[in-house]
């Protein structure tokens, strides 16, 4: 199969990712975009590792390993969400300016 | 004697993060222990460097007690570690300052208290000025060169005065600023040394002989941009007077007395040494922002009514004393910048004692509110007066040999410099040495003299403390002996300026009779 | 075969993926969620990572799904048409379009002609298993701790005082 | 740097080829002083007279060392024409590889001299002050403050080495700082603390940079080395021109010469002992003895160097002796004489009357110590420094009145008291050179002529408003009588010196003075009798219309209501010289130029280091708020609207919303990957 499907694809799916990011106030689904912008990459780790034709399987390995990450910050994130959520009880972004100095 | 040939630089700069380390593992709260343990780590490192610099070779140029280990090989940098005449006084200051500044410690710690957080940033931030002062890889010293920002960062932002926010982060953001190009300069050159090396030994000696005039220059620029906002050299210094005016007494101590000198020593170890050519260019130039410093640091001192960010002010003036000797690049002016550091940290570190223990009692920096204070404490303020004296370089106090060999080496600059600019930066630093007396005696006047306020007449305010004695003593002891006495350092530095020079000579002109010439004075 | 089967899954979760960051309806979006990760298992496996599939499955569609999902309850957002966007669109917009913009092309025309191999018979799971107890055994406890780290820190994030 | 060596070490093997054990300690002499000054700094307080009594010790001691060493020299002396000196030295430390700052110390006639005038003074002074000063404040550190004095002073007589000098001159320098400001409750008094401090550090700058120009001139900092290379000629005769004429800016300033003499006068506000010891007889003598040790330097830079020296002392001895005429003040008087009486130290120099500017540092200092002890017996006596609340002191304080009068005449220089001989050796050098057709020779002339009729006027005048005529002072709360005996003793003292003194110069074969003091090359005239008359005729006509105008009110003159009542107003006002440097240097660099730089660092080098930070911290939000929504999307209305939208963005760039932050991230390394990829960079 051509690379350059794949890596059209996972381009594609980060910048719908990024859109989300960027685009939307509420910070469940900003998170949500995020997970999306993961998987695009995982993709590419493995459509690269299938491509180099080596023996080895580093990219599916890395790929596993965003995953472990990914869900360990997805975690963290969603605490966080929910932290903010008590303590101002919103999950707008737009509300939420802790960078203002 | 072995452990201290061997390790003991090491010792002197790891000892404080250990303690650190232990410090951050103790319970909240049990405040004398963490002052004993800190004490215990600093007095370590003091004995540590008293006891390298009575192994040390005093008069041998090169490097002594080198320590050489793989670090990250994929680089080829090491853990590459020595020190020579000219480092070995700095740290042996670094050491004694760290510790004078915790028996201080003891004494008081700042608003809002927090002795285990306070102590342990301090030797954080010791082992970083250590560091600095004993690296000879260039990666290693640029962690070192950044671990001091952090604590002084927390020093200031925590601990510091009303304005401390803005403070801090114009001392990190500046700083910092500073560093990216220095760290563009060092990647250069890595890149253009042959083979790649971040060993400032190796670069010295050969590695970035046959690189582009133009390239050099940039890199020195780079180089030299960093050391000067860390210095700092007029016009980077404008970070210097808030961090000052807003750190906690201690902050300005080890800011004043270590961390500007490791700007003028990145300058005498990395930048000259490395490219000798392109320093030769940028001498002049040095030298006339140095006359501009002297000046100017006095004018502004002139207009100040606040003790801490006058005495602030008077390190731009100090410093570019030690800029000018520097920029002579001959042994005369780099004994000037070693000596005129050592004596700007001791006397302008006592100074900032005094001003935070001034204020301990007074609640206050404005000097018309001070106003008799010889009359209400009269042994702070003959301290005062002292150290003002000190540092307006009186003959026979320590201020006065930096100031006076540097003036007296730019009247006659290494061969190949245009002495006229020199001599003209000479007549401008010399005329900077009465504005100087100017701003301390009026300054004295303002404070020792007159007549008590209204507002403290009634008050009664305690001298100097036993605590305070116990931390300032050596410092006046040094600012005696060091003006009696100048071969304490001189004894030490002489052999390894000299070789300085040669280095520069040799590598700019690659003509062996221009270093008889020089030497041959 | 292969390569239609690619374009139709491609499509299908790049569709759900630009609804997911458009609608308005929290929950859809996470069921958008949904169809997105399952297309990309399937274009895993396609690629003949069989066991990276199974795990995006597990993880991904089962795990992750149903904590954002109680996410999204627990914040009690609003969970119906609203507004859910931050009149951010064109700020968006264009960015997500110059990245890819730029991006695409670079990628296309730097790996132009190169192939993915297809042809592994077996499965690789053994192969994936031996690779990541040999020679990645260290990261693989730093992820270990790391995710024990996290738990401890949504735990305390989370927890209320 | 070999040949260097090799000079100093002849020089050192030849001068300490000739010794004698006494020679060898003089080196303690200095640390005497010392080592009291910080004794009684330490445990002076603890002693019963405040730590008087160890200052006065140690001042003792001073004293028989430098008699001891005084004699000890002029036996060597006599024993060797050619005798040039002792000088031992250490190395104090290597500045760089080849350039050695020495220790040490260097005794001939000149050093000897001054010796024992710096050793008789201070003793003189501080049994005085431990009297005077009795129930003052601070006492302690008035006396450790002398006694550092001391010190320093006899450093720079000693001193082998210009660094050395300069060590001692501004070790001086601090200690005249602290003791003109000793009672700096009253800010005049710190103010003419910091004002002599100041002043003299002008001075001091020429002196360094001349030290810096010799040094690199001769490779040395010795004296004896630097004055043999400069008369051998190896030293470019530029180079010897500009660091004479520098070295005598320190001159100018601490010896209070024209221009920068207008300190002196000011630092009467100091206690009266320390005007007596610091400010009449040693420390402002350091100029004259500076530019004595250094002569041959500036005989080799002749004419130049020279004639400046000359033309300086002149107008200084000039303008000084027209100031002490208005003055009421009695000490300022005396400071005023004092400054005249330098100029024609300096100006005898300038002539190459070597010995007798020597000779004059020797008798100036008796009399004008006596003069200014007595003042103080007199200011002690009616609590007033004005000669107007003075007046018939002669009946209540004989001994303090008949020893003033010694003085008086010894200032004006009437035979046979001290001051009349080497008087008379200045005005003859000038004489000689004049002959010579020196034109600057010629002026110092005629000006020490005109300034000896002018000092024996004022003389004359401080003397009739002082001690004759009818009291002025309050009689009913005033009871003025003769001070105590640890007063009177050192006037009395000092007196026989002032009657005395001088008679170690007498004219002939007689002459010891001249044996002492001798530099071949500025050869001692022989007596003319011609000069002499001239001289003391003018002296006396000084003295004489003096004594008419003020005792004998014989002729009244008004100066106030004359056509001479512009000079008066120039001469109150002390020629405007004060103002001058008030309006013109001192106020525009203290507040107008400093606030210039620190506005300066505020607002340009600061405001641009702020701006940046702001800049930098906000580029993203501005790209989205004013040029994307403000500009393209909400379009320009008006241009108000603009300036109010304008205004009114700018407070809120910073949002601290993240997406808007992740927005110009993603947009800036999209641009970037394209720059990269497009471009090629």
């Amino acid at each position: 199969m051509p690379l350059n499907w794949v890596l059209v694809l996972t381009t594609f799916l980060f910048c719908v990712g990024v859109y989300g990011v960027l685009a939307r106030r509420n910070a469940v689904i900003v998170l949500m975009s995020i997970e999306i912008m993961l998987n695009a990459v995982n993709l590419n780790l493995i459509a690269f590792n299938g491509a180099l034709e080596g023996d080895r399987l580093i990219g599916q390995v890395f790929a596993l390993f965003v995953i472990a990450i990914a869900a360990a910050e997805l975690g963290v994130g969603l605490a966080i969400v929910l932290l903010i959520y008590r303590n101002s009880f919103t999950v707008s972004l737009d509300e939420v300016n802790l960078l203002k100095w | 004697m072995n452990l201290v040939e061997e390790w003991g630089i090491t010792l002197a700069v790891f000892l404080p993060l250990l303690g650190a380390i232990v410090i951050v593992l103790t319970p909240k709260g049990m405040e004398s222990i963490q002052k004993v343990l800190a004490l215990a780590a600093t007095g370590a490192a003091l004995l540590v460097g008293l006891a390298l610099t009575f192994a040390f070779e005093h008069g041998e140029p090169g490097m002594q007690f080198e320590k050489s280990l793989s670090w990250i090989p994929s680089i080829d940098s090491n853990y590459h570690v020595g020190i020579d005449g000219i480092s070995l006084p700095l740290l042996v200051l670094s050491v004694l300052v760290c510790f004078l500044c915790i028996i201080y410690a003891c004494w008081h710690i700042p608003e809002p208290g927090n002795a285990k957080a306070f102590l342990a940033l301090i030797l954080l931030l010791e082992t970083g000025m250590n560091g600095s002062f004993i690296a000879l890889d260039l990666v290693l010293f640029f962690v070192f060169w950044e671990l001091v920002l952090v604590p002084m960062y927390f020093l200031i932002g925590i601990w510091g005065g009303e304005n401390r926010q803005y403070a801090s982060i114009k001392f990190f953001l500046y700083t910092l600023f500073g560093s990216v190009f220095m760290l563009l300069g060092f990647l250069a050159l890595y890149f253009q040394s042959d083979p790649h090396t971040f060993d400032m030994l190796l670069l010295q000696e050969s590695g970035v002989l046959d690189i582009p005039a133009g390239l050099a220059s940039l890199i020195f620029g780079g180089l030299a941009l960093g050391f000067a906002v860390k210095v700092p050299m007029w016009p980077f210094h404008t970070w210097l007077p808030d961090a000052h005016t807003q750190a906690p007494t201690i902050g300005s101590v080890l800011l004043a007395a270590v961390l500007l000198k490791m700007g003028t020593y990145g300058f005498m170890r990395i930048a000259i040494p490395i490219l000798p050519g392109p320093a030769m260019q940028f001498a002049p130039v040095i030298a006339v922002l140095a006359a501009i410093a002297i000046v100017y640091g006095a004018l502004c001192c002139l207009a100040q009514t606040n003790l801490k960010r006058m005495i602030a002010f008077s390190s731009v003036g100090h410093m570019g004393f030690v800029m000018l000797g520097i920029s002579t690049m001959t042994p005369e002016g780099f004994n000037a910048a070693v000596f005129g550091m050592v004596a700007h940290g001791v006397v302008t570190g006592m100074l900032f004692f005094l001003a935070g223990s001034i204020k301990e009692r007074y609640h206050t920096y404005e000097m018309p509110e001070l106003a008799g204070m010889g009359l209400k404490i009269p042994k702070m303020a003959g301290l005062l007066a002292f150290c003002a004296i000190a540092s307006l370089g009186l003959p026979g106090l320590a201020g006065f040999w930096g100031e006076v060999m540097a003036l007296l080496a730019s009247y006659q600059p290494l061969e190949g410099l245009d002495p006229t600019i020199f001599r003209g930066a000479m007549v401008v630093g010399a005329i900077g040495t009465v504005l100087t007396a100017g701003y301390f005696l009026w300054m004295l006047q303002r404070v020792n003299m007159g007549k008590i306020s209204e507002k403290w007449k009634k008050v009664k305010l305690a001298d100097v403390e036993t605590l305070e004695y116990a931390a300032w003593l050596p410092l006046l002891a040094l600012i005696l002996v060091l003006g009696l006495y100048p071969r304490l350092i001189m004894d030490t530095t002489t052999s390894s300026v000299t070789a300085l020079t040669e280095t520069i000579t040799g590598r700019s002109s690659g003509d062996d009779a221009h270093v008889a010439q020089v030497t041959d004075h | 075969m292969q390569g239609l089967i690619f374009l139709v899954v491609a499509a299908t979760s790049g569709f759900a993926a630009v609804r997911l960051v458009t609608n308005k309806n929290l929950v859809h979006a996470a069921l958008y969620l949904v169809v997105t990760l399952m297309g990309m298992a399937i274009i895993f496996l396609l690629l003949t990572a069989e066991f990276v599939a199974w795990v995006q499955v597990l993880i991904y569609v089962g795990a992750v799904i149903v904590l954002l999902l109680f996410g999204l309850m627990l914040t009690r957002a609003q969970i119906g048409k609203t507004a859910l966007d931050r009149q951010q669109r064109w700020v968006a917009g264009p960015v997500a379009l110059v990245l890819f913009g730029v991006t695409a092309p670079v990628l296309w025309r730097f790996f132009d002609g190169r192939t993915i191999s297809l042809d592994r018979q077996s499965g690789n799971t053994e192969a994936l298993g031996t690779e990541i107890f040999t020679k990645f055994v260290l990261p693989f406890e730093v992820v270990s701790v790391l995710l024990l780290a996290a738990l401890v820190g949504a735990v305390f994030l989370a927890k209320k005082d | 740097m070999v040949t260097t060596l090799a000079t100093a070490a002849e020089h050192g093997a030849e001068v300490a080829a000739s010794t004698g054990a006494p020679l060898e300690m003089a080196w303690l002499i200095p640390i005497i002083p010392m080592v009291s000054a910080a004794v009684i700094w330490g445990v002076g307080k603890r002693f019963p007279k405040k730590g008087a009594e160890i200052g006065i010790l140690a001042m003792l001691a001073v004293l028989a060392g430098a008699l001891v060493v005084f004699f000890d020299t002029i036996g060597h002396i006599a024993a060797d024409e050619g005798w040039h000196g002792y000088e031992r030295a250490v190395t104090w430390m290597n500045f760089g590889p080849g350039t050695t700052l020495e220790l040490g110390f260097k005794v001939d006639g000149l050093a000897a001299v001054l010796l024992v005038v710096v050793g008789v003074v201070a003793t003189m002074v501080h049994l005085y002050a431990s009297s005077y000063m009795h129930d003052e404040v601070r006492v302690t550190h008035f006396f450790a403050s002398l006694s550092l004095f001391t010190a320093s002073m006899l450093n720079l007589v000693l001193a082998n080495n210009t660094i050395q000098m300069l060590v001692g001159w501004e070790g001086m320098g601090v200690c005249s700082y602290l003791l003109i400001g000793h009672w700096w409750e009253k800010h005049e008094n710190s103010s003419a603390a910091i004002k002599a401090f100041l002043t003299t550090r002008v001075g001091d700058v020429g002196f360094m940079l001349g030290i810096f120009v010799l040094f690199w001139g001769a490779q040395s900092f010795n004296v004896g080395v630097i004055s043999e290379m400069a008369t051998a000629g190896d030293i470019a005769k530029g180079t010897l021109t500009v660091g004479a004429i520098l070295l005598f800016c320190g001159a100018i300033g601490k010896s209070a010469q024209f221009p920068l003499h207008t300190w002196l006068p000011d630092a009467m506000a100091g206690p009266t002992p320390v005007s007596a010891l610091i400010h009449a007889a040693t420390m402002v003598v350091a100029g004259v003895y500076l530019v004595a040790r250094m002569f041959p330097v500036f005989a080799a830079a002749a004419p130049v160097a020279l004639e400046e020296v000359a033309i300086i002392g002149s107008i200084t001895m000039l303008i000084a002796a027209l100031l002490a005429l208005v003055q009421d003040d009695l000490k300022k008087v005396l400071a005023y004489s004092t400054i005249s009486q330098l100029g024609y130290m300096i100006a005898g120099l300038g002539v190459h009357a070597y010995t007798a500017s020597v000779f004059h540092i020797w008798t100036h200092a008796w009399f004008k110590a006596l003069l200014f002890l007595g003042a103080g017996s007199v200011i002690h006596a009616v609590h007033s420094n004005k000669m107007s609340d003075m007046g018939g002191l002669y009946k209540k304080m004989p001994v303090t009145s008949i020893t003033y009068i010694i003085g008086g005449l010894a200032l004006a220089g009437f035979p046979p008291f001290a001051g009349f001989w080497s008087k008379d050796e200045l005005v003859l050098g000038a004489y000689t050179q004049a002959m010579e057709g020196s034109g600057a020779a010629m002026f110092t002339f005629i000006a020490m002529l005109v300034t000896a009729f002018l000092t024996a006027l004022y003389v004359a005048r401080m003397l009739a408003l002082t001690f004759f005529g009818k009291p002025k002072y309050d009689e009913k709360h005033v009871h003025p009588h003769e001070s105590p005996k640890l007063m009177i003793v050192p006037l009395m003292i000092l007196a026989a010196l002032a009657v005395a003194g001088g008679w170690v110069g007498l004219p002939g074969e007689m002459n010891q003075f001249g044996k002492w003091v001798h530099l071949p090359g500025s050869e001692h005239e022989p007596f003319n009798m011609m000069i002499a008359v001239v001289s003391t005729g003018a002296a006396l006509a000084g003295f004489g219309i003096g004594w008419a105008i003020f005792r004998l009110g014989k002729v009244k003159v008004d100066l106030q209501k004359t056509a001479l009542a512009p000079v008066y107003k120039l001469l109150v006002n002390k020629y405007y010289l004060d103002d001058i440097y008030w309006k013109f240097i001192v106020r525009p660099v203290r507040d107008r130029l400093s606030a210039a730089a620190y506005w300066i660092n505020m607002k340009v080098l600061d405001g641009a280091v702020n701006a940046a930070g702001i800049v930098a911290v906000k580029t993203g939000d501005f790209m989205y708020r004013d040029v994307d929504q403000g500009l393209i999307d909400g379009g320009v209305n008006n241009l108000a609207g603009l300036m109010g939208l304008a205004g009114s963005k700018l407070k809120f760039w910073q949002t601290g919303n993240m997406q808007r932050y992740a927005a110009a991230m993603f947009l800036g390394v999209a641009v970037l990957v394209g720059a990269f990829v497009f471009f090629r960079i």
